[in-house]
């Protein structure tokens, strides 16, 4: 049962990260973001690239993996998706953009880093044993805090900051926020940058843990869409919530339900389902329409 | 004669919120009924229960003796009783001609099957839909905009897009929620006598919702005064203009300075 | 005729006679013969990519195609491999059961708008190949392989359709096949777009409650299209699988139901023929990239991106402008 | 103080203003009445920068400002209460409320600023933290209004404040404008549907019809004139 | 200049799953390189440059069908893949029917069985390894139970279900066997808990990708489990050590050529340029090095084969030649009497690996019949 608790806890705080970064991108711009997971693995790689290859010290290249993706956020939103969103007459369209963006980083990281699993050194060593009630690597338990402190940092900056109120603003409507004099064109690229700059955070801090490799990017999105669709899309609550939940139906699913063997994803998904027939909004979401 | 329309008791609560509290009233076959009220009084909560576009939590409609409350809003459409929206709620990319003709989808007479093989009724249907839409609009004074996109249209000829699609449907009971928001006396004005000679020439029963007071009190015939989700008053405009919870809820007394 | 004009009549006339004599008289005289797969394949995946154009027309986005084409592809495969159909049959009888499972499926889903719909049938892709994977009748993860050819079918004993295993070449025999599937279905399209029951679809697709306030059932006109949508998912899966002989939980993926609405998309959702150009263009589009090995994908995704930079509303909208509706 | 000159303005095709000339003096207040379809949120849509003129110029201060940013124009000192309200409907009336000071940076005086706003509109005290999507219409208008003000606008835009409110808040809405511009001394370029309000509580008034101004006059004298009484007052009450 | 011979390949390289169909392009691409610097490959009497056509079916059966497609466009007879079971069964009625011999990494059995007759397995099937490793853990380590852990696809749980059936066989008492996990799984804890709960002494990863692998063993290693892990597919040390460390050193799984006890001095060559041309080795390699050698050394053996895949066919059955990878007198020769009852796989030893950090170390070898 802790054990349980501590599982969903772990896995619930990672993915809440991830989930955060794929929201924010769609309540600002409308886009789902098919390229996430890509994101998430580039900043794996790079995390990789920096800590375990060249030996710089972690927190200095979980920072390089922030920045690169930052820029790389920005620099799509920019020249990408922003012009096409201008330009288009359904904004569904960006979803073709997004998932070409998606096959797009696909190829570069293969050409780049290469078709290998890759991992680090540990960060830290030894595992935290509770009388087998639980038992958790150390290196988890710090991914694990390190991730929570992230998320509260991000909801501070939300909530408290100018920028945040104008992120929002901007994710609520557009055309007030430019006449509250926000820039509305530099405050998307910003909030694009950050919703990819979290994406490479989580990848950053995952790869000390589950190694990165190029095959992660596509399923992590559709988690990711999960956590968004559980939790509300384009709400921050919403997707910490979501991110939370998944985290625990996947632990206590594997944890009860193993004799079934292949159905614990089943009852997932068909839960999901029902639920969202029940809420079409999510937990926390706006009604779409 | 037993009225057209009953609302009878009917409560609807949000949550801990209650919109509208028990309230009832009877509207009789043509007439012009307006609901008024304060912002946020429960008028347009009460319209969407009429057209079943939300269920009540307690109480009923009747029409013709027969409940219409609860169903789904297109089955009490094909009764008959059609609302129109508070926000501008339109077809974006259609033009007002097209909105018009889609929106007499109720006279069909071929069925879905028949329009796609392209049957004989089908394209009379069409036909007689195209005409009548250019009737309408011309009733309506839109022949002007009829191929506008309706996305481009300003404020005013979007609530007035609003009625002809309410129209279209060839309603017997037709709820208009604010239709004169966003225009000015003139236009106001000539609204008014369009919507009473819906009334008169086409046997058509109103009810309105509407914050603009000259409008009101010229075009209706009884008056329903709604504050926190109660009735708080009934009767003919001028009853209405002189009651004291009214004003003092609802009109503000006489002001010149700032000329109302 | 139908209310074609003559222009219109001329156009399909002409695209006709591309397809059923101009193309085999091309790959004869260049001897491309492995081009037929990808047209044949072009074509089939051109048909449930209609079906999620239809649903993009009343304003569903439907990443979950990839999921009715497998069921599709399985209810074929058992019925000719386990009941012992005929798969001409079995074809008709695979769309329709996939119609049937869409609409038990989209009782519950159809409700949701938006992102959320996109994402729950993203996830259905998903959950339909988890259950092929964990059932008994689809022989689980290993699959139905050794599935034969389509026989052929005589009523008093005049042939109507051909028997394949006898064919020297099932090549063009499934080609003919896809592209006569194919023309019926934008046919079918075609028509229903252009009726009434199109133009009450345009009217959900921009405003659901408007639309019901002058009595349109959305509920049920959205379970139709629905429907519809995934008979031709089931019909295109169901051929593929007569083609491969095999199908396996993998034989259509997330992956495939993203490229059936990339399909629509890139060819523009606006037209009609949008994701049949959208098909052509993606997945022929690959396979000419073939030469440029290891930067196929790079190259591949470049022009992907560089179109929709460009046209944004889809490769039809060079001819015909913004936001058209033929 | 802003000079509004010789502006065409078209969207797609069709042309919403055919070369309108207007001006706002410091401290006044001019309202813009006319039939709907007229143009006049257009003027405002192209003095805020959210529409681009396609000939002629806007000049605020001295200065062109046609053709730059919103944002750039918001902190040159001008504000618009949007048509429609576009309140910010997640977020707590205290932040939709900082919102509108986003051009400033100086703390206390925003701070000020916000006080001053408070004590003018207690309701809005009342509904502090409360989402603004929850507020009812005419509390809505009052919070944007207060929103526009926490910029410390020069010239305040008001696109017609009193759509779909009661007539009561209306007045106290007119009231709350004569009041902005008497004691603030912020200029106020008003539309309103509802002339007669509009003409009572303004300087001068402009009339457009279809893309051009048709009448423009002091507003005392129009509200007595025949053409304005024929075609936007009608009879009495 | 020497005519041109192509041979294909047929196989994912790009997307998730690259790493399977990369790892295989890149041998038959530094053994082609190799063999054309050297001034080319004589069969009959004629000098052949070689060259490798590869495409991409991004682990799509569709796709797959279109590759194979190609390659009979392109004249090709011969075509080293796909790597994946459906992507296998899919292309072959396309193979048998433009005359093409193809030789997939995929275990189904009906794809080697008569009346299939195109297809030859390019390397050693799980239920082939498996009997062979629990044999050896039984005799050696004492082994008596055993659990299985599998990934929820296609291929790793055919591969679960044949080594359930093999340890069962065997005498092995099968503790769990029905624990799976979703291929994004990036925490592997909860899957392995209850596994673990069983205290098998032997854990087996059926099918397991080179990526989940590490992450399985730390995993179960940090959960405190002192058992023996092995595996039936073949792995890359430089993966195990960074993503595992230490914890990894005891793991079993199957290699192929590069093992030093084997690799002759023209295997040490080839990992040599395959590392100069791709900068980086894969141990994967190991059992994708032979498919190309096979081919080459069947048509050498007989040169109408080279247009006619009845010959090739006819050839394999009494097919013999030394093989250059491996010291000794070990020989290439066509095997699967056993398992198919036709000889449709190539032999490659059966190299059983032990991880001790870094590297791997062999700890018996095998031949399958
Ligand atoms: N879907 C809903 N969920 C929760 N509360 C709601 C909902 N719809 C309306 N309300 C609340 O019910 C009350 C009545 O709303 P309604 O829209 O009926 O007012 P109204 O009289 O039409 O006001 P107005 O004149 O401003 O249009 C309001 O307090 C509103 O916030
Ligand atoms: N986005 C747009 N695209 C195309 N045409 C537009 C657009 N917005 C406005 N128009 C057109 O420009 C003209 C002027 O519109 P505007 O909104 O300025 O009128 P208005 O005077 O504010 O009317 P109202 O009182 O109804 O709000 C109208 O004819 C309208 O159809
Ligand atoms: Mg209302
Ligand atoms: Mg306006």
């Amino acid at each position: 049962m802790e054990q349980i608790l501590a599982n969903g806890v772990y896995l619930g705080s990672q993915y809440a990260m991830i989930a955060l970064g794929l929201t924010l991108i769609f309540a600002l711009m409308n886009v789902l973001n098919f390229a996430h997971g890509q994101m998430y693995v580039i900043g794996g790689f790079v995390t990789y690239t920096f800590y375990g290859q060249w030996g710089v010290p972690f927190v200095l290249a979980l920072v390089m993996s922030c920045v690169t993706l930052a820029i790389l956020g920005a620099l799509i939103e920019k020249f990408l998706f922003a012009p096409v969103i201008k330009g288009s007459a359904r904004e569904e369209s960006t979803m073709l953009l997004a998932a070409g963006i998606a096959f797009f980083l696909d190829a570069v990281i293969l050409l780049v880093f290469g078709e290998k699993q890759r991992g680090v050194p540990k960060i830290v060593d030894g595992v935290f044993n509770w009388d087998f009630r639980i038992i958790m690597p150390y290196d988890r338990i710090l991914i694990c805090l390190l991730a929570i402190l992230s998320i509260v940092a991000f909801i501070g900056l939300m909530q408290y900051t100018k920028t945040g109120r104008a992120l929002r603003a901007l994710a609520q409507d557009r055309t007030a926020a430019q006449l509250m004099g926000v820039n509305v064109d530099r405050y998307s690229m910003i909030g694009f940058a950050l919703g990819a700059m979290l994406a490479g955070l989580v990848g950053g801090l995952l790869v000390t843990i589950t190694g990165v490799n190029l095959g992660m990017g596509g399923p992590t999105s559709i988690k990711a869409f999960m956590m968004v669709m559980i939790g509300g899309a384009g709400v921050i609550s919403g997707a910490i919530w979501g991110g939370i939940i998944l985290g625990f139906m996947e632990a206590i699913g594997l944890a009860l339900l193993y004799q079934y063997g292949d159905i614990t994803y089943l009852l997932i998904f068909v839960s999901l389902m029902i639920f969202l027939a029940i809420r079409p909004q999510g937990l926390m979401g706006k009604p779409w329409g | 004669m037993s009225p057209l329309l009953q609302v009878r008791n009917v409560t609807k609560k949000y949550g801990g919120l209650t919109a509208n509290n028990d309230i009832s009233f009877d509207v009789a076959e043509n007439e012009i009924l307006s609901v008024i009220g304060p912002n946020g009084a429960g008028k347009s909560t009460l319209f969407k229960m009429i057209s079943s576009f939300t269920p009540t939590t307690t109480g009923e409609v009747i029409y013709r003796g027969e409940r219409i409350s609860n169903l789904r809003p297109h089955i009490v459409a094909r009764k008959g009783v059609v609302r129109t929206f508070q926000e501008t709620t339109i077809f974006k990319s259609m033009t007002v001609r097209e909105s018009v003709v889609v929106a007499q989808h109720l006279r069909a007479r071929a069925s879905l099957a028949g329009y796609f093989w392209g049957s004989k009724t089908a394209k009379n249907d069409v036909a007689a839909f195209e005409k009548y839409a250019d009737e309408l609009l011309e009733f309506l004074g839109m022949s002007d905009i009829s191929n506008e996109q309706a996305s481009n249209l300003p404020q005013g000829s979007l609530r007035a897009l609003g009625i002809a699609i309410g129209l279209a449907t060839d309603p017997k009971v037709l709820l208009l929620d604010e239709p004169f928001a966003g225009m000015n006396h003139d236009e106001t004005m000539n609204m008014v006598n369009l919507v009473r000679s819906v009334r008169d020439e086409r046997g058509v029963t109103v009810m309105l919702v509407e914050h603009d007071m000259p409008a009101v009190m010229s075009i209706s015939d009884r008056i329903v005064v709604l504050n926190f989700g109660e009735k708080i008053a009934e009767g003919t405009p001028s009853e209405i203009q002189n009651n004291e919870k009214v004003i003092e809820a609802y009109l503000g007394s006489v002001d010149d300075e700032i000329g109302m | 005729m139908l209310g074609f004009s003559s222009k219109q009549l001329i156009g399909v006339g002409i695209f006709l006679f591309a397809i059923f004599i101009g193309v085999p008289l091309v790959i004869g005289a260049t001897g491309r013969w492995d081009f037929y797969f990808t047209l044949t394949s072009v074509a089939l995946l051109a048909i449930a990519s209609a079906g999620v154009w239809l649903t993009f027309y009343i304003g569903r986005i439907n990443i979950g195609q990839g999921a009715f084409a497998l069921i599709g592809a399985y209810v074929s495969a058992i019925l000719v491999v386990k009941a012992g159909w005929s798969f001409w049959i079995s074809l008709p009888a695979a769309g329709l059961c996939t119609a049937v499972v869409a609409v038990l499926i989209g009782l519950p889903i159809l409700r949701l708008r938006g992102v959320y719909f996109a994402m729950i049938t993203l996830v259905l892709t998903q959950v339909v190949t988890l259950t092929a994977l964990a059932l008994p009748v689809t022989n689980g993860a290993k699959g139905i392989s050794n599935i034969p050819l389509p026989s052929g079918i005589s009523v008093f004993g005049i042939p109507i359709l051909p028997d394949f295993a006898a064919m020297e070449n099932t090549k063009l025999a499934f080609y003919y096949t896809a592209c006569i599937i194919m023309i019926l279905t934008y046919a079918a399209l075609y028509r229903l777009v252009n009726s009434r029951l199109g133009h009450l679809c345009r009217s959900m697709q921009q405003n659901e409650e408007l639309a019901s306030s002058i009595g349109v059932n959305i509920a049920y006109i959205r379970i139709v299209i629905f429907a519809i949508s995934s008979f031709f998912g089931g019909l295109g899966g169901a051929m593929f699988g007569s083609i491969a002989q095999s199908v396996y939980p993998s034989s259509f993926q997330v992956a495939d139901s993203v490229n059936f609405m990339l399909n629509c998309f890139l060819g523009g959702l606006g037209y009609v023929f949008g994701p049949m150009l959208g098909t052509l263009v993606l997945y022929f589009g690959w396979d000419l990239l073939f030469e440029f090995g290891k930067y196929q994908m790079l190259i591949y995704s470049t022009i992907l991106i560089v179109i929709i930079r460009f046209l944004p509303n889809g490769l039809l909208s060079i001819r015909f402008g913004k936001g058209g509706d033929k | 103080m802003l000079d509004f000159k010789d502006v065409e303005l078209y969207y797609d095709h069709v042309y919403a203003l055919k070369g309108v000339s207007l001006n706002v003096n410091q401290g006044e207040t001019v309202a813009l009445i006319g039939a709907n379809g007229a143009g006049k949120s257009s003027i405002l849509r192209a003095i805020t920068g959210l529409a681009r003129p396609k000939s002629g110029s806007v000049t605020f201060e001295g200065a062109r400002v046609d053709g730059t940013d919103p944002s750039d124009i918001v902190r040159r000192g001008i504000a618009m209460v949007p048509e429609g309200r576009r309140v910010f409907p997640f977020m707590s009336v205290k932040d939709n409320l900082m919102m509108g000071a986003f051009t400033r940076n100086d703390k206390a005086d925003i701070q000020n600023t916000l006080d001053s706003i408070l004590t003018r509109f207690p309701r809005l005290k009342e509904r502090y933290s409360q989402a603004a999507g929850t507020l009812s219409g005419g509390e809505q208008q009052m919070m944007v209004i207060g929103r526009a003000l926490m910029a410390k606008p020069k010239l305040l835009l008001l696109d017609e404040p009193s759509l779909g409110i009661a007539p009561k808040l209306v007045q106290d809405i007119a009231r709350s404008i004569v009041a902005i511009n008497r004691d603030e001394g912020v200029s106020v370029l008003l539309v309103e549907q509802n002339s007669r309000m509009a003409l009572s509580i303004s300087h001068r008034a402009y009339a457009m019809a279809t893309g051009n101004v048709v009448i423009e006059g002091n507003s005392k004298e129009l509200l007595h004139d025949d053409r304005i009484k024929a075609a936007y007052l009608g009879g009495e009450v | 200049e020497n005519p041109v011979l192509k041979i294909g390949f047929v196989g994912v390289t790009s997307g998730p799953a690259a790493a399977w169909g990369i790892s295989n392009q890149r041998s038959m691409e530094t053994r082609a390189a190799w063999i054309n610097e050297t001034g080319g490959y004589t069969i009959g009497d004629t000098t052949y440059d070689i060259e490798i056509v590869s495409f991409d079916d991004q682990k799509d059966p569709k796709r797959a069908i279109a590759g194979m497609e190609k390659m009979a466009q392109e004249g090709i007879h011969y075509v080293v893949g796909p790597n994946v079971d459906d992507g296998a069964a899919a292309v072959r009625p396309v193979a048998e029917s433009n005359g093409i011999m193809y030789f997939p990494y995929a275990f189904p059995k009906s794809l080697y069985e008569a009346p299939a007759s195109n297809a030859v397995l390019g390397m050693v099937a799980n239920y082939q390894s498996g009997p062979a490793i629990y044999k050896y853990l039984m005799a050696e380590e004492g082994v008596k139970t055993v659990a299985f852990v599998a990934a929820n696809e296609s291929d790793p749980l055919s591969q679960r279900d044949g080594g359930v059936e093999a340890a069962k066989a065997l005498g092995l008492e099968v503790v769990s066997d029905n624990v799976t996990y979703q291929v994004d799984t990036t925490d592997f804890t909860p899957v392995l808990t209850p596994v673990m709960r069983a205290r098998p002494d032997l854990l087996v990863l059926s099918g397991v990708s080179p990526a989940n692998a590490p992450q399985l063993i730390r995993s179960a290693r940090e959960l405190g489990y002192e058992g023996i892990i092995s595996t039936e597919t073949a792995q890359d040390a430089g993966v195990l050590a960074e993503g595992a460390g230490d914890l990894a050193n005891g793991f079993i799984s199957v290699g192929g050529a590069s093992t030093p006890e084997l690799a002759s001095p023209a295997m040490n060559e080839f990992v040599q340029r395959y590392t100069d041309m791709f900068g980086e080795y894969n141990d994967e390699s190991n059992t994708k090095v032979y498919a190309l050698e096979y081919i080459l050394e069947t048509l050498k053996a007989d040169p109408a084969a080279i247009t006619d895949v009845n010959a090739f066919q006819a050839t394999m059955d009494t097919f013999e030649a030394p093989n250059p990878f491996m010291n000794g007198d070990a020989k290439l020769r066509y095997v699967g009497m056993t398992s198919f009852g036709q000889k449709r796989q190539v032999a490659v030893p059966l190299v059983v690996n032990v991880y001790q950090n870094g590297t791997f170390e062999t700890l018996f070898v095998a031949e399958v019949d």
